[in-house]
C-alpha cells in the first residue's frame, strides 16, 4: 500500500485524528474518512469550487490539497455554521432569496460568503460577482445568489453597528 | 482521477527541504501553494516518488523593503500582496495583476513562487517578474544563486531550475512612484490571458516618463519583456505617434499559437490593441 | 373553481433545509461497507479496432477484485434501448462497452472494481489495451462523404434517418416573394455540465434477489425499465432510487453504459459497486448538445409579409444513438410564433466519431430559434425594415389561436406581440434608433437585438408518444395517502435535481386537501414505492404532476368529505376542506378537523356505511395535449469594432409560462435557463481537433463555463395566459430562458455593427468571431 | 499540428537514400529515443521519452513504414501509449520527401504530423504544439548530422 501519515487536525471545532494515505486529497478524506458530505466535488481541477472550505478561517479548495497538508490546522465546513440548531444567518438569506435549487454549489458560496461577513466586507454588483467567481453554479443564474450575499452583508454590517 | 501513489513529508527547515531533494534526486516536488501542482497529480501527469511540503518553513513568505528592492518571499500568497501596502506603493505592477489570479480560494492558497516555477506562459506573475527584471534568488544543498527572470524562463513550464534547487524569494525593482497597469484579454472571468499586457512606468515632473517597461503574457512560450517597445518610450510623453511605434514593436517580439482561447492570428490582432490600451491608461493616470 | 390558497404563492422551498445544512444525500454521499470503487479505461481514439486486452498485472494488485471487459457485457447484456427515436431510424448497436471497435474518444473499454478508486486507477495503469486506431470522421460533412469511414454497418453512409416535412408550397412561394434570404448556420457542440457529474451505486440484494442502483438520474423509472431490458431481467426484481440530484438540465435521462457495467460487477462480486464520473470522464461520456448545421431559406412579400420557409439541416448524432435520442422539436418548432403555411424541412441525422447526443435543455428549441430569428433579422433589413415593424406584422395574433402550424402541432394560447411590445418599451426601443445614432456619431457602436419564441412545453400525450414510436408514456402519476395526524405523503417517481417539484407538488396537495405545503411530504424517486412515472424532462412534470394530484387528491377529498359529513351529520355536499379544518360551507361552525378524519379512516370507525378504511389514492393523468409558453428576448450589446469585443448591457426576457404555482421557483427556474442560453452563446463549446479527432478543451479549465462576473442581471417580466387545455392552465417553464439568447445577441451585434453590414452564422459569438466577420464584411466591400 | 522542416545535405539521393534504410538509425535521430527493436518486415518498436516542462512520458510505440519510393520518399505512421509518467498516447504520421539539388546535394524535408492525446494531450495544445516544432528541428538536425557524419566517413 502506498505510504500514509497521521493528521491531527479540529473540523467545525471537533478534534479528529486518523491515519490516511499521503496521496488522498482532502475532500475525500473530509467526505469519506470522516463522513463530512457537506463538501462536494464538482471538478477536482481547481475550478468549480464546490469542495470550498475554510482553512483558518480562509476559504480554500479542498479538491487541490492533499489531507496530510491539513496536520494541526482547523477547518470550517457547512456542517459548522448551523449544526443541528436554527439556521446560520447566512443560510437563512440563501432560503429567502431562492438562492438555491439543486444545492450542489451551496456549502461553498456559504463559507465564501461567511468569510466576507466576518471581515465586514459590503461589496455588491459586480465587485461581489468578482469575489463569487470562484465558485459556478449550474441552475441559478448567479442573480439570487448575489441578491442574498449583498442582504446578509448589509444586514452583518448593521449587526455589528457599522452598517 | 486520482493522485499515484506518493510520499509525503512537511520540510520544517530550507535544508530539510532541500535534502530530500536531492535524496528523491529529481522524483520529488515541492508543494507550496499547490494549486497548479494539486490538478496535475490528480490527473496523473505528475508523478513524483515524494511531494516535500514547504509551507511549514518560516520565513519564506516575508515582504521586506530595503536598498532599492523590495524582497517577497516565494511562499508569499496571492492574497497576502493583494492587501500588502508596501506592494501597493513599491510593486504597483503586483498589485495590479494578482486581482487576474484564478479566483478568491486559488488567492488565498497559491504562492509567488509556485507560479513562477509553473512557468505558465500565460501566468500574471511569470509576466511581472520579466516585465519588472525581477531577480530569483534561487538555493540548494552547496549554495545560493541569483537569476534574472528573463533567464529563469525557458520555454512552457520549463524553468532553469534545477531538480535539487528551492526558489527562495523575487526581488523586485524598489518601484516607489511608479505607475502600473495590467490589460488582459480571456475568455471567463479568471481565465488564463489569451493575451497579457503589463505596463509600468516612472513618471519625471515634467510630464515625461523617466522609463517604460512593457511585458508580453501568452504570446510566445514565456513571458516576454518588449525591450524595443520599452527602450523607445524612455523620455517621452506616451504620445499617440509614440504609443502606436511601441504598439507595432510588441507585435514584433511576439510569437503566438494557436488553442482554443484565441487562434495566433487573432492574437496578433489583439497585441497593438491591448498595447495602446495599456500605455494609454498609464498616460491618464498622469493628467 | 374556487381558488386554490396554494396556487400562486412563492412559498419557500422544502428542499432548502436540508441542501443548506449539507445533510442533503447526493449519491457518492450514499457509503456502504464492503462497497467496491470503479475505475473505467476509456478509448483515447476516436475510433479504433481493439485487438488485444491483458489485465493479468492490475488482477494481481492488492485491492482489485474484478476486472471487466467488453466480450462480457455483450455476451451478458443487451444494446441500449433508444427512448424517442426519429421514426425510421436504423439501429446502432449500443452496448454497456465497446467489444471489437471503439467508436468514440470515451467509450467504455474495460472496468475495474477494487477496495477504492485510487487503487481502482492504479490497476487501470497495469492494463494493456492494444488498439488500431482506424480512420475517423469528426463533422457530419466529412461524415456523409463519399468513401467517409462507415460507423455502423447497420447504418449506410452514416445517415441515421433522413425525413421531410412538407406544407403548403414552399418553392412557388419563395419564387413569388419579393425578397429572400439565405443562410448557412453552424452551432456549437455543449454540454449541459451540471456541478454533480454523473454517478451509481448497484448492489444486489440477496435477500430480495433484486438489482438495487442507486443512480443521480432525472428518469428513475425509465432507467430502471430500460437498465432491465439491458440486463434481461425483469422489471419487477430492479429497483432504482435516485437520491438528490445535483443538476441534470437533460443529461440524466435514461441509461448510460456505466449504469450496465456497475451492475454486471455487482451481481459477479455480490458486493456494492459504487461509480463516481470524474470530471475528464464527463467531457468524453457525458451526453453533448446541440451540435447542428442549417441551410436556411425565408421569403417575404414586400408588406414584409413571411411567405415561405426551407430549411435542410445535419444534426451531429455522435457515434451512437444516445439513451434518448435526438431533439425532434427542431423541425416541429421551427417556424416560431409567426403566421406561416407554407415550408419544407429536411432533416439528417449523422453519425460522427464522438460522444453521443443527448438532450439539453431547450432541447432542439434553442437551435432552431437561432437559425430562424437571425435569418429574420436579416430578411427585415433587406425589405428597409425595423425588426420589430416585421415581427409586428408576422406574429400571431390571439385570435388566431388556437393555430396548427407548418409541423402540424397547435399552439394553444399566447399574446406574443403583447410580450414583444412588452420587452421593447423595457428596453426602450422607441427612443434607441435616436440614441444609438448619436453614439455612432462618437464612433461607440451599440446595438439592439431581438428574438421572439413559442415554446412546445410537454408532451401532448401518451396516444402522440405512441403513434412517434416513444418508449414512454406522457403520463404522470402520483400516490397520495393521508395519516393518522391528518398530514399527508406524496410519492412521485419524479427526483429532486433543483426544479422544485417537492415544493409545487406539496402546494398543489396542500390546496386541494385544505391543507398546508408545511403539512405534506414528499417522498420522490424511488421506483420501490411510487408508481409508474415518465419523470423530470421536457417542462412537462408540472403538467402533468398537477393533474395527476388533482385526480388523487380529488378522491381523498371526497372520502374525508363523506366520513366528516358522516361525524358531523352533514350532506356531505355542503362541507368544505379548508385550513386544516372540513366545515359547512355556509356555516363554518359546524366542523371537525381533518386529523379527526383522517384517525377515524385509520381506525376503521367511524364511517359511512360501505365506506371502506384508509385514506389513499393513486392516479395517473396523460394530459390531453402540451402546453405552447411563448416570449420575447430584447439584448443592448456595446461592441469594439476595432478588437471584437463587447459587453451585454441589458439582457430583457418577458415570458408567459401560463399559471404560475410558485412564482418564485418559475423565476429561479428562468433566471437558470437565461445563464445557460447566454453560455451556449458566449462561452462554451466543445472542439474536437479534425485531423487527430481528439476532443481539444475536455477539462473544466478550457470548457469555458460563466462564472457570475460573466453574467449580467437579468431583467425579466411576465404574462400569465392560462392554457386552455392543461389543468388549472399550466405550462411548462424549465427550458424556455435558454431558447432565445443566441439569436438576440446575435442581432444586437449585428445591429452594432449594421454600419459594416456585419453577418454572423456560427455559434459561440465570441470576440474573435466577430473580428472575423467584420474582416469578411470589409473584404466583400 | 503539422510541422515542417527542410535542409540540404551535401550527400547525394542515392547515400541520403541508403541511410534512410536503415531505420534503426534514422530512429535514434529522433530526440528521446531508447531503442529501436525490429517487429517484422517494415514493422519497428521504439520506445521514447518526451518531456514538456516538467512532465514526461516514455511511449512504447510501434512504428510502421507506410510507403517507400526509393530516392523520392518515405512515409511512416507510429502508435503508441505512455508506459510511465503522465497517461498519454501518441499518433504520428512522418513523410520524408528527397530532392536532388543541382549542386548534386540532396533536399530533405521532413513532414511530421503528431497527435498526443490523453491526460497529457488535455494539459493544453500550447505547449504540445511548441513541443512538437522542437523535437522535428533537433530530429532534422540529428539526421544531417548523422548523414553528414556517414558521408564523411566513407
Amino acid at each position: 500500500m502506498s505510504a500514509r501519515v497521521t493528521v491531527a487536525l479540529r473540523v467545525n471545532g471537533r478534534a479528529y485524528e486518523r491515519v490516511v494515505e499521503s496521496r488522498r486529497l482532502l475532500v475525500d478524506f473530509l467526505r469519506h474518512e470522516l463522513g463530512l458530505h457537506g463538501t462536494h466535488v464538482g471538478c477536482e481541477q481547481g475550478v468549480c469550487g464546490a469542495c470550498t472550505v475554510l482553512l483558518d478561517g480562509e476559504p480554500v479548495k479542498s479538491c487541490l490539497m492533499l489531507a496530510p497538508q491539513a496536520q494541526g490546522r482547523s477547518i470550517t465546513t457547512v456542517e459548522g455554521l448551523a449544526g443541528r440548531g436554527e439556521l446560520h444567518p447566512v443560510q437563512q438569506a440563501f432560503r429567502d432569496a431562492h438562492a438555491l435549487q439543486c444545492g450542489y454549489c451551496t456549502p461553498g458560496f456559504l463559507l465564501g460568503a461567511v468569510v466576507l461577513a466576518d471581515r465586514g466586507v459590503t461589496l455588491e454588483g459586480a465587485a461581489l460577482r468578482e469575489e463569487l467567481a470562484g465558485n459556478l453554479c449550474r441552475c441559478t443564474g448567479y442573480q439570487n445568489i448575489v441578491e442574498a450575499v449583498e442582504r446578509y452583508l448589509r444586514q452583518a454590517a448593521a449587526g455589528r453597528g457599522d452598517g | 482521477m486520482k493522485p499515484a501513489p506518493l510520499e509525503y513529508l512537511a520540510a520544517a527547515t530550507a535544508e530539510e527541504a532541500l535534502a530530500a531533494l536531492a535524496r528523491f534526486d529529481g522524483n520529488a516536488r515541492l508543494l507550496a501553494g499547490g494549486q497548479s501542482l494539486v490538478p496535475l497529480l490528480s490527473m496523473r501527469l505528475l508523478r513524483p516518488t515524494a511531494v516535500i511540503d514547504i509551507n511549514g518553513i518560516p520565513g519564506l513568505d516575508g515582504i521586506a523593503v530595503g536598498d532599492g528592492v523590495v524582497r517577497v518571499g516565494a511562499l508569499a500568497r496571492y492574497s497576502a500582496l493583494e492587501t500588502s501596502a508596501v506592494i501597493r506603493e513599491r510593486v504597483p505592477l503586483l498589485a495590479h495583476a494578482v486581482p487576474f489570479v484564478g479566483d478568491r480560494q486559488i488567492r488565498n492558497r497559491g504562492t509567488l513562487g509556485g507560479a513562477l516555477c509553473h512557468a505558465d506562459p500565460a501566468g500574471e506573475m511569470a509576466l511581472c517578474a520579466v516585465t519588472l527584471g525581477a531577480r530569483l534568488r534561487v538555493v540548494d544543498g552547496a549554495g545560493r544563486r541569483e537569476l534574472d527572470a528573463e533567464a529563469f524562463f525557458q520555454g512552457p513550464y520549463t524553468t532553469a531550475l534545477e531538480p535539487t534547487e528551492m526558489l527562495e524569494a523575487v526581488e523586485f525593482p524598489d518601484g516607489a512612484g511608479t505607475e502600473a497597469v495590467v490589460v488582459e484579454h480571456a475568455r471567463r472571468h479568471g481565465d488564463f490571458a489569451a493575451v497579457g499586457v503589463a505596463a509600468t512606468g516612472l513618471p519625471a515632473p515634467d510630464g515625461s516618463w523617466r522609463w517604460i517597461r512593457i511585458g508580453l503574457s501568452a504570446v510566445a512560450d514565456r513571458a516576454r519583456y518588449a525591450r524595443r517597445a520599452s527602450e523607445g518610450l524612455a523620455g517621452t510623453r506616451l504620445g499617440p505617434a509614440e504609443v502606436e511605434a511601441a504598439a507595432a514593436h510588441c507585435l514584433e517580439e511576439a510569437d503566438p499559437a494557436s488553442d482554443v482561447r484565441a487562434s495566433a492570428e487573432y492574437r496578433r490582432h489583439l497585441i497593438p490593441i491591448l498595447v495602446e490600451r495599456a500605455l494609454n491608461e498609464l498616460a491618464r493616470r498622469r493628467r | 373553481m374556487d381558488k386554490l390558497p396554494w396556487l400562486g404563492a412563492s412559498v419557500k422551498r422544502k428542499e432548502d433545509d436540508r441542501l443548506l445544512r449539507g445533510s442533503g444525500r447526493f449519491l457518492d454521499d450514499v457509503e456502504e461497507t464492503r462497497t467496491l470503487h470503479l475505475a473505467i479505461g476509456r478509448c483515447p481514439y476516436p475510433h479504433a479496432r481493439i485487438r488485444r486486452i491483458d489485465a493479468t498485472r492490475a488482477l494481481e494488485l492488492s485491492g482489485v477484485e474484478a476486472v471487466l471487459i467488453g466480450e462480457e457485457v455483450i455476451a451478458r447484456t443487451e444494446p441500449i434501448t433508444v427512448l424517442r427515436p426519429f421514426p425510421g431510424s436504423a439501429p446502432t448497436i449500443f452496448h454497456g462497452m465497446a467489444h471489437g471497435v471503439a467508436r468514440y474518444e470515451g467509450e467504455p473499454v474495460v472496468a475495474v472494481a477494487a477496495v477504492d478508486r485510487y487503487v481502482a486507477e492504479d490497476a487501470l495503469e497495469l492494463i494493456d489495451v492494444d488498439y488500431e486506431p482506424l480512420p475517423h470522421v469528426v463533422t457530419v460533412e466529412d461524415a456523409l462523404r463519399p468513401g467517409a469511414p462507415q460507423l455502423h454497418d447497420t447504418v449506410a453512409g452514416n445517415v441515421v434517418v433522413e425525413s421531410t416535412v412538407r406544407a403548403g408550397e414552399p418553392d412557388k412561394r419563395l419564387a413569388g416573394a419579393a425578397a429572400t434570404v439565405a443562410g448557412t448556420f453552424r452551432i456549437n457542440r455543449v454540454s449541459g455540465a451540471p456541478i454533480e457529474t454523473r454517478g451509481v451505486i448497484a448492489r444486489w440484494a440477496e435477500d430480495t434477489s433484486t438489482l438495487e442502483l442507486w443512480a443521480s438520474t432525472q428518469t428513475p423509472h425509465l432507467l430502471r425499465a430500460q437498465l432491465a431490458h439491458c440486463l434481461r431481467m425483469d422489471e419487477t426484481d430492479v429497483r432504482v432510487i435516485a437520491p438528490d440530484v445535483g443538476g441534470a438540465f437533460g443529461l440524466k435521462i435514461g441509461v448510460y453504459p456505466e449504469d450496465i457495467i456497475a451492475a454486471l460487477l455487482a451481481i459477479d462480486t455480490r458486493r456494492p459497486v459504487k461509480w463516481i464520473e470524474d470530471r475528464t470522464e464527463f467531457f468524453r461520456g457525458a451526453a453533448h448538445a446541440r451540435e447542428a448545421v442549417h441551410a436556411l431559406t425565408l421569403g417575404a412579400d414586400r408588406d414584409g409579409a413571411l411567405l415561405a420557409l426551407r430549411d435542410r439541416y445535419l444534426i451531429d448524432l455522435g457515434a451512437y444513438h444516445g439513451p434518448l435520442g435526438p431533439p425532434l422539436l427542431t423541425s416541429i418548432m421551427l417556424a416560431g410564433p409567426y403566421r406561416l403555411h407554407d415550408a419544407e424541412i429536411h432533416r439528417r441525422v449523422v453519425l460522427t466519431n464522438k460522444v453521443p447526443m443527448g438532450a439539453y435543455r431547450g432541447y432542439g428549441q434553442a437551435e432552431s430559434n437561432y437559425v430562424r430569428e437571425v435569418l429574420v433579422d436579416r430578411l427585415a433589413r433587406r425589405l428597409g425594415q425595423d425588426p420589430a415593424d416585421f415581427r409586428r406584422r408576422n406574429l400571431l395574433r390571439p385570435d388566431e389561436l388556437p393555430f396548427k402550424n407548418v409541423s402540424g402541432v397547435t399552439y394553444d394560447s399566447g399574446d406574443y406581440a403583447r410580450g414583444l411590445e412588452l420587452a421593447l418599451s423595457r428596453a426602450g426601443y422607441d427612443s434607441f434608433r435616436a440614441r444609438q445614432k448619436a453614439w455612432r456619431e462618437q464612433g461607440r457602436h451599440v446595438g439592439v437585438g431581438m428574438s421572439c419564441y413559442v415554446e412546445f412545453t410537454g408532451y401532448p400525450s401518451s396516444a402522440f408518444l405512441g403513434r412517434t414510436g416513444a418508449r414512454f408514456g406522457a403520463y404522470e402519476s402520483v400516490t397520495l395517502r393521508m395519516d393518522r395526524a391528518g398530514r399527508a405523503a406524496i410519492s412521485t417517481g419524479v427526483s429532486t435535481f433543483g426544479q422544485g417539484t417537492e415544493t409545487t407538488f406539496a402546494q398543489m396537495a396542500a390546496s386541494l386537501l385544505g391543507l398546508d405545503p408545511a403539512d405534506i411530504a414528499v417522498h420522490r424517486g424511488d421506483s420501490q414505492g411510487t408508481p409508474y412515472s415518465v419523470g423530470g424532462f421536457a417542462s412537462r412534470t408540472m403538467i402533468a404532476g398537477a393533474g395527476a394530484i388533482e385526480k388523487a387528491a380529488g378522491q381523498i377529498r371526497d372520502k374525508m368529505l363523506r366520513i366528516a359529513g358522516h361525524i358531523l351529520d352533514v350532506d356531505a355536499a355542503a362541507l368544505e376542506a379548508t385550513a386544516g379544518m372540513i366545515r359547512r360551507r355556509d356555516d363554518p361552525s359546524v366542523q371537525v378537523s381533518i386529523q379527526r378524519v383522517s384517525e377515524s379512516a385509520f381506525l376503521g370507525h367511524p364511517l359511512p356505511p360501505g365506506e371502506d378504511p384508509g385514506l389513499e389514492a393513486t392516479a395517473y393523468f396523460d394530459p390531453p395535449s402540451s402546453a405552447f409558453g411563448y416570449g420575447t428576448v430584447v439584448v443592448q450589446v456595446e461592441v469594439d469594432a476595432r478588437s471584437g469585443e463587447f459587453t451585454l448591457q441589458r439582457y430583457i426576457l418577458v415570458h408567459d409560462c401560463g399559471t404560475q404555482v410558485n412564482p418564485m421557483i418559475v423565476e429561479g427556474q428562468v433566471q437558470g435557463a437565461v445563464a445557460q442560453g447566454i453560455a451556449a452563446a458566449l462561452f462554451e463549446e466543445l472542439v474536437y481537433d479534425r485531423e487527430t479527432g481528439q476532443l481539444v478543451n475536455g477539462t473544466m479549465v478550457d470548457y469555458f463555463m460563466p462564472t457570475a462576473a460573466d453574467l449580467p442581471a437579468f431583467e425579466l417580466d411576465h404574462l400569465e395566459t392560462p392554457s386552455p387545455e392543461t389543468p388549472f392552465g399550466i405550462k411548462g417553464v424549465g427550458e424556455g430562458g435558454t431558447i432565445a439568447a443566441a439569436a438576440a445577441i446575435t442581432n444586437a451585434v449585428c445591429d452594432a455593427l449594421a454600419p459594416f453590414g456585419v453577418e454572423l452564422d456560427r455559434l459561440p459569438i465570441t470576440p474573435e468571431s466577430i473580428w472575423r466577420a467584420l474582416a469578411a464584411a470589409r473584404a466583400k466591400g | 499540428m503539422q510541422i515542417q522542416e527542410t535542409f540540404t545535405v551535401d550527400a547525394s539521393p542515392e547515400t541520403v537514400w541508403k541511410f534512410f534504410e536503415d531505420i534503426e538509425r534514422v530512429a535514434r535521430c529522433v530526440p528521446g529515443v531508447q531503442s529501436v527493436d525490429v517487429l517484422g518486415p517494415d514493422r519497428y518498436k521504439v520506445l521514447a521519452t518526451q518531456k514538456v516542462g516538467f512532465i514526461s512520458a516514455t511511449f512504447e510505440m510501434a512504428t510502421q513504414i507506410e510507403s517507400k519510393e526509393p530516392l523520392k520518399s518515405l512515409a511512416l505512421s507510429s502508435v503508441g501509449k505512455s508506459i510511465k509518467g503522465a497517461i498519454g498516447n501518441l499518433r504520428s504520421k512522418d513523410r520524408v520527401d528527397f530532392e536532388a539539388t543541382p549542386e548534386g546535394g540532396t533536399r530533405v524535408t521532413l513532414t511530421s504530423e503528431m497527435a498526443i492525446g490523453g491526460m497529457l494531450g488535455a494539459l493544453g495544445h500550447k505547449a504540445i504544439a511548441s513541443k512538437s516544432k522542437e523535437i522535428t528541428e533537433k530530429f532534422a538536425q540529428a539526421l544531417q548530422a548523422e548523414i553528414r557524419a556517414g558521408e564523411a566517413g566513407r
